[in-house]
């Protein structure tokens, strides 16, 4: 433990700077895998145990358009849209034929499309390290705050992830089609009745939910290392993110992915030994004060 | 009544141990007795999980985190050099119902998912603490330098025959135990409060007092079957505490079955059986292992045992159907 | 994409339809005669997951060395067959595995493709069943230096942490005096590998260059996939070298991050992993002048049986080989000569005896890679230190340790451990 | 004569494998309002589900002019002209009042919109003045009142109202069964399911009575009025 350290860095702002923007590096993926998953649970009622292979297509369909084009705007694009569709038919073949079923049976069938996903990946893309590299538009120097630095590459992933976090937040809120959803979570029953496609909604939740993940994925592309199984490590950290911020809200997807990020980029200076531990106990504290979370409702369900 | 099913069980229970211990001496190949020696182990934490899941509807994430304590309080106790292996089963039976005691007073209060996540996050603090402890524990490289195993009562599990019989008396021991407890009141409180929980509240039943003896009596099984597992392995490793080998545990009662006392065996065997093969043909067994649970789950929509179980009653009740329904219909017109 | 090109049957065909019969199947006594002819290989290694790659490349390089051998004609007839496993990196799976490929499978040789806990695990078993293994993966230096673990039918044929360490340390030390590298920092994985491999190589950087300060140490969590915490925090420390046991995916993530920092213009960089092809072809932008320890180079050493070893291995492999490839290539070589020395007799101790003090030409050629038969592990391999350049051969200048000055530091090292 | 315009015709619902409804008739002419009376548990709500498309018959046929819609998902049957008003007023707590009628806007099945929400305030002012309030905040009659205001959103053929009366104060009733005659006013057909049979006698013009999931009487509202034993029979509280 550095108490020292944490606070001889905070009274300097270049320190400062530089870790709250990792903390924001760090929170805002997160952030894009953790508000999908949020918002499948809050919707669905589902716990998607394989948004981390959502993640996984993101990247890798970013990654070969990116190869393909040359071009950032279209992998970004393509890996968004990519890992929606193939949440859209995992939705409409799998997902919804365990819908209020026992947890365990959607456990399973997020298992099965993790392991299926892991080998499909190792037989299309191959066992070997894949990095996509970083695009020529970003390929400056660190930008300067108060001398501190941050990459231009994660400026504008983080005013991407920002965006896209005020823009899905904006749309639930603000526009009937997400009150209707809002509806959907709360009565799906009484929402069919009064003549609204549920099935259909749910399809498309469930490709929002993972065009989030795959946002994420194509967003750590440029960063980040692809390989088979690498939805997993982002998994566990978004899982806890979403139990800390309440399943099915988003602004606590946001504060919790928050609070995990300035837990690791302090933790790295101030108590570098006991962050995972931090992590996981604020996970087990919170589920015993508030088990849904910080802004999160108790299940009606 | 109960004293003649304790005997039929006990029965049962010896005709299994018996068989278990003649077939490697019929098929004298080693690798029947590690397939064996594994499905116990595994088999019995499953079926331990089972007691949680299916009889009490607590679906726990994080019962590996007493596998591992198992497998770790064992070794550990083993390598110290002071006890004798009766003696230290008993301290890690013991020492791991001590810890799924304070975890169980935590966890059993909060409900459903809840309780799934708070297990899921106990599990997961077990093992990074395993990971991190490496002065005691080894850190990835899990215990090293092999489990000692002096022989005790004139019994040298050294030996890989006596260690494989010691298994399975531990095994059929064990299971006898469940099997008394799935058969008791206190398992039939246990149905009625997965059942149906205001009743079981309005009857005076302490919920949380039963939920917690049943989440210490599967806590300090898995620890036998951790006990098993790195008896055989000579060793314990973090990933025996690891979500995936909770997940593992969960994925043999979903294939096996929740509702019939045996479901869980036969689901470790089933998954150990399909692994072994799957594994001896391909590299991409996660394919064909994820398709073959989409299959299960989709096509059947339990576990195979539950709807073997299911298949016969509805048979059964299918023959018995037409007198029914003639007597239903003669009530309606009266 | 992947091109697998599949050399002798790896999977057992003979296990046929009845396989699926159960319990039996598994029971039933292994079929000898016919079969007896053919010597199986095992191979327990990593086929799934992130690091998959690790089991792939050894893998083909292991198929390969067999597939030489069959095509000249086997030896005393018999030929070959390699048997491989997924461990899925768990070392219980690795021991399960290795047990099956035994007492399952009818394996008569175990190459043990695991990285360094799996290995601990295989280690067991093989010294349970008695049986002839050779670890190709981990580095580890107490898995052959310790004698509490000394098993006389198991060898390492491996890179051993404490041999790259002494090359290595002495390379940073010559370095940091030229270049006046006084404050040092450390990046590695926390885990066992991560944690002994950094120790080693400060102990001795410091006892080579004794005015190398560590500032700080930091430990970011294996396959973490971000480390831009750790690197942000090396830019508030300003070390003027750091030191990495990052390999594989996240030495590619570390450094393409770091180059958005622009971490690597004003500090030097030294790395115990980065001279592996599929690493250094991984990095798009790879920095100039990195300082990474010799894993495997087409080019070095510049000898016609590297060039041979290179040229027949891209055939069968979507890559150039690995660190792990031309180690398991070099077992492969270690356990077809005792053979052959055996006429083919697979009895582990007549085989063992016979790889105690062996030298093997392939696949460096020189004076060969010789197995010192005091603690069963391979000296003499390639130990040296170059910088990157951005394009193939990707490492060049590799600055040589020489053997004798190794060997010696071990033994002082040896002491110090009690191990000798 | 042509079949009537909601007709529903020999139905039978199951749940699981216990039968609920046996052989249901119903008929309901354009712009009457129909009063499906019944003790507690005799059938009307699962009536009302099955017409709704929530609890589909196994048998038997459910149409809406001419149109059949049994078996379609509920959205289809909603679509189709039915509007279904659930008993305990499920309003999305949640949302605003304003926000209720939002979700539930949509065309008539001939592309009609005369119900909006600016019409809609007008009917209803009580709710124009709360249009921002949570409607988990309202009253159990305001939320009655928005449950039957959301349903019209939708531009329904004829309103299914599931006991609109149950668990409010006198008063309020009164107030809900204004409103009710205000609809029948404008020509929406209604089908009305109440235990409380006098709530109905000011409001209903046909009525249909059901017992243990079976039909047992239909006349007009006058002759049921006058019909002491069933009355006694069926719907004696």
């Amino acid at each position: 433990m550095n108490l020292e350290a944490l606070a001889s860095c905070l009274s300097s702002s270049a320190c400062a700077v530089t870790q709250i923007s990792t903390a924001l590096i760090i929170g805002m993926l997160l952030f894009m895998v953790a508000s999908g998953l949020s918002l499948i649970f809050g919707v669905l009622g589902i716990i998607n145990f394989a948004h981390g292979a959502f993640y996984m297509a993101g990247a890798y369909i970013a990654f070969f358009t990116y190869q393909a084009t040359s071009s950032f705007l279209l992998a970004f694009l393509a890996g968004a849209l990519g890992a929606g569709l193939i949440g859209v038919i995992f939705e409409r073949f799998i997902i919804s034929k365990v819908y209020g079923k026992d947890i365990l049976m959607q456990l399973l069938v997020c298992y099965a499309i993790i392991l299926i996903f892991d080998d499909l990946v190792k037989i299309i893309a191959g066992p070997e390290y894949k990095m996509m590299g970083m695009p020529d538009v970003f390929a400056l120097p660190p930008l300067e705050f108060a001398g501190g630095f941050v990459p231009a590459y994660y400026v504008f992933m983080i005013v991407a992830s920002l965006s896209i976090g005020a823009l899905l937040w904006l749309a639930i809120e603000k526009t009937r089609i997400g009150k209707i959803i809002r509806a959907l979570a709360i009565n799906p029953q009484m929402v069919g009745a009064l003549g609204i496609n549920t099935t259909l909604l749910y399809a498309a939740v469930f490709g929002v939910g993972s065009m989030l993940a795959g946002i994420a994925g194509s967003l750590a592309a440029p960063t980040r290392t692809l390989t088979p199984g690498m939805g997993l490590s982002i998994l566990i950290e978004s899982f806890i993110v979403t139990v800390i911020g309440g399943m099915g809200s988003i602004v606590g997807a946001l504060i919790a992915a928050l609070l995990i990020g300035f837990t690791r980029a302090f933790g790295a200076i101030g108590f570098p030994l006991f962050v995972d531990g931090i992590m996981f106990g604020m996970m087990a504290v919170v589920l015993i004060i508030k088990p849904s979370g910080l802004l999160g409702r108790e299940i009606a369900r | 009544m109960m004293k003649a099913g304790f005997l039929r069980d006990l029965f049962f229970a010896a005709v299994v141990l018996i068989v278990l211990i003649v077939v490697p001496f019929i098929f004298t190949k080693p690798s029947l007795r590690d397939f064996l020696i594994y499905v116990m182990a595994y088999g019995l934490l499953a079926m331990s999980l089972n007691l949680l899941v299916g009889l009490t509807g607590l679906v726990s994430f994080g019962h590996a985190a007493f596998f591992v304590s198992g497998a770790y309080m064992f070794g550990l106790l083993m390598q110290s050099g002071r006890v004798s292996i009766p003696v230290a089963i008993l301290i890690t039976v013991c020492g791991t119902a001590v810890l799924a005691m304070v975890i169980g007073a935590i966890c059993v209060r909060l409900k459903e998912i809840y309780f799934s996540f708070i297990t899921l996050a106990f599990q997961m603090f077990i093992h990074s603490i395993i990971l991190t402890w490496v002065s005691l524990t080894g850190g990835d490289q899990g215990l090293r330098g092999g489990i000692p195993r002096p022989p005790f009562f004139g019994i040298d599990l050294s030996s890989g025959a006596s260690l494989y019989i010691f298994s399975a008396c531990i095994f059929v021991a064990c299971i006898l135990i469940m099997r008394q407890v799935w058969q008791s009141p206190f398992g039939y409180t246990l149905r009625l409060i997965r059942d149906n929980p205001n009743r079981a509240n309005y009857l005076g039943v302490d919920i949380v007092r039963m939920k917690l003896g049943v989440f210490i009596l599967a806590g300090a099984m898995a620890s036998v079957a951790g006990v098993l597992l790195s008896l055989f392995v000579s060793g314990a490793y973090p990933e025996f505490g690891f979500w995936t080998t909770s997940g593992e545990a969960i994925f043999m009662i979903m294939l096996g079955g929740s509702q019939l006392f045996v479901g869980p065996i036969i689901g470790a065997i089933l998954l150990r059986l399909l692994e072994h093969f799957v594994s001896i043909y391909t590299e991409y067994h996660g394919l064909v292992l994820g398709v073959v649970i989409l299959a299960i789950v989709l096509g059947l929509r339990q576990g195979i045992a539950d709807y073997v179980v299911d298949f016969l009653q509805r048979r059964r009740e299918a023959k018995a159907a037409p007198a029914k329904e003639a007597a239903f219909v003669k009530k309606r017109i009266a | 994409m992947t091109k697998t090109t599949k050399g002798i049957s790896r999977r057992r065909v003979l296990k046929g339809a009845g396989a699926m019969a159960g319990l039996a199947a598994i029971g039933a006594p292994h079929i000898a005669g016919a079969q007896a002819k053919v010597i199986k290989i095992g191979l327990p290694t990593i086929l799934s997951g992130r690091v998959a790659i690790l089991g792939t490349s050894s893998r083909f390089a292991v198929q390969l060395a067999f597939n030489q051998i069959n095509e000249a004609g086997g030896i005393n007839g018999r030929k070959f067959e390699v048997v491989d496993r997924d461990s899925k990196g768990r070392p219980d799976e690795a021991a399960k595995v290795t047990r099956d490929l035994i007492n399952n499978d009818g394996c008569d040789i175990i190459i043990d493709g695991e990285a360094s806990s799996g290995s601990f695990a295989v280690h067991e078993v093989v010294r349970d069943l008695g049986i002839l293994c050779l670890h190709t993966c981990s580095e580890t230096s107490s898995l052959t230096a310790d004698p509490k673990l000394f098993s006389k039918n198991v060898f390492r044929c491996a890179r051993q942490g404490i041999h790259d360490a002494v090359a290595g340390g002495s390379y940073a030390a010559k370095i940091a005096k030229e270049k006046g590298l006084k404050k040092w920092a450390t990046c590695s994985p926390d885990y066992a590998y991560g944690r002994d491999n950094t120790a080693e190589f400060l102990q001795y950087a410091k006892m080579f260059e004794p005015s190398i300060e560590v500032v700080d140490q930091l430990w970011p969590k294996l396959f973490a996939p971000d480390y831009t915490e750790s690197i942000t925090k090396l830019m508030q420390v300003k070390p003027q070298a750091v030191y990495s046991a990052l390999w594989g995916g996240d030495l590619v993530a570390f450094i393409e991050q770091s180059n958005l920092y622009r971490l690597f213009q004003n500090t030097a960089y030294f790395s115990g992993g980065l001279g592996d092809p599929p690493i250094l072809t991984a990095i798009k932008n790879l920095p100039q002048g990195l300082n990474t320890a010799y894993r495997y180079n087409n080019g070095f050493p510049g000898s016609p049986e590297n060039t041979a070893f290179c040229d027949a291995y891209v055939k069968v492999a979507p890559h150039e080989p690995t660190n792990w490839a031309w180690q398991n290539y070099a077992a492969s070589q270690f356990i077809i000569e005792a053979l052959r020395r055996t006429n083919g007799n697979t009895d582990s101790s007549a085989l063992a005896k016979e790889i105690s003090g062996m030298t093997v030409k392939k696949p460096f050629g020189g004076a060969g890679i010789t197995m010192r038969d005091s603690d069963h592990t391979i000296i003499n391999y390639p130990v040296a230190w170059g910088k990157t350049v951005s394009k193939s051969p990707w490492v060049l200048d590799y600055v040589d340790t020489e053997w004798s000055k190794i060997i010696e530091l071990e033994k002082e090292w040896k002491k110090e451990k009690g191990y000798a | 004569m042509a079949d009537p315009f909601l007709h529903v015709e020999a139905a039978d619902v199951y749940y699981g494998a216990s039968q609920i409804l046996f052989g249901i008739d119903l008929a309901v002419e354009q712009g009457q309002t129909m009063a499906l009376l019944g003790r507690n548990g005799a059938g009307k709500s699962t009536t009302f589900k099955m017409i709704a498309g929530l609890a589909p018959p196994r048998r038997g046929k459910v149409a809406l002019a001419g149109q059949g819609l049994a078996g379609r998902p509920s959205y289809r049957i909603a679509r189709a002209g039915i509007g279904y008003v659930p008993e305990n007023r499920q309003v999305f707590p949640d949302h605003t009042v304003d926000d209720n009628l939002i979700v539930a806007a949509k065309k008539g099945p001939r592309g009609d919109h005369h119900w909006n929400r600016g019409r809609i305030y007008e009917v209803f002012p009580i709710l124009a003045s709360m249009k921002d309030r949570l409607a988990g905040r309202l009253s159990g009659g305001e939320q009655q009142m928005l449950t039957i205001a959301r349903t019209l959103m939708g531009n329904p053929d004829v309103l299914l109202l599931d006991e609109p009366s149950e668990g409010l104060a006198p008063i309020i009733v009164q107030a809900i069964g204004e409103l009710i005659k205000t609809l029948r006013g404008m020509g929406v057909t209604i089908l009305l399911a109440e235990q409380n049979m006098h709530f109905c006698l000011g409001i209903a013009t046909h009525a249909t009575v059901i017992d243990k999931g079976q039909i047992v009487y239909r006349a007009t509202i006058d002759e049921l009025r006058h019909n002491e034993d069933i009355k006694q029979r069926y719907l004696a509280v």
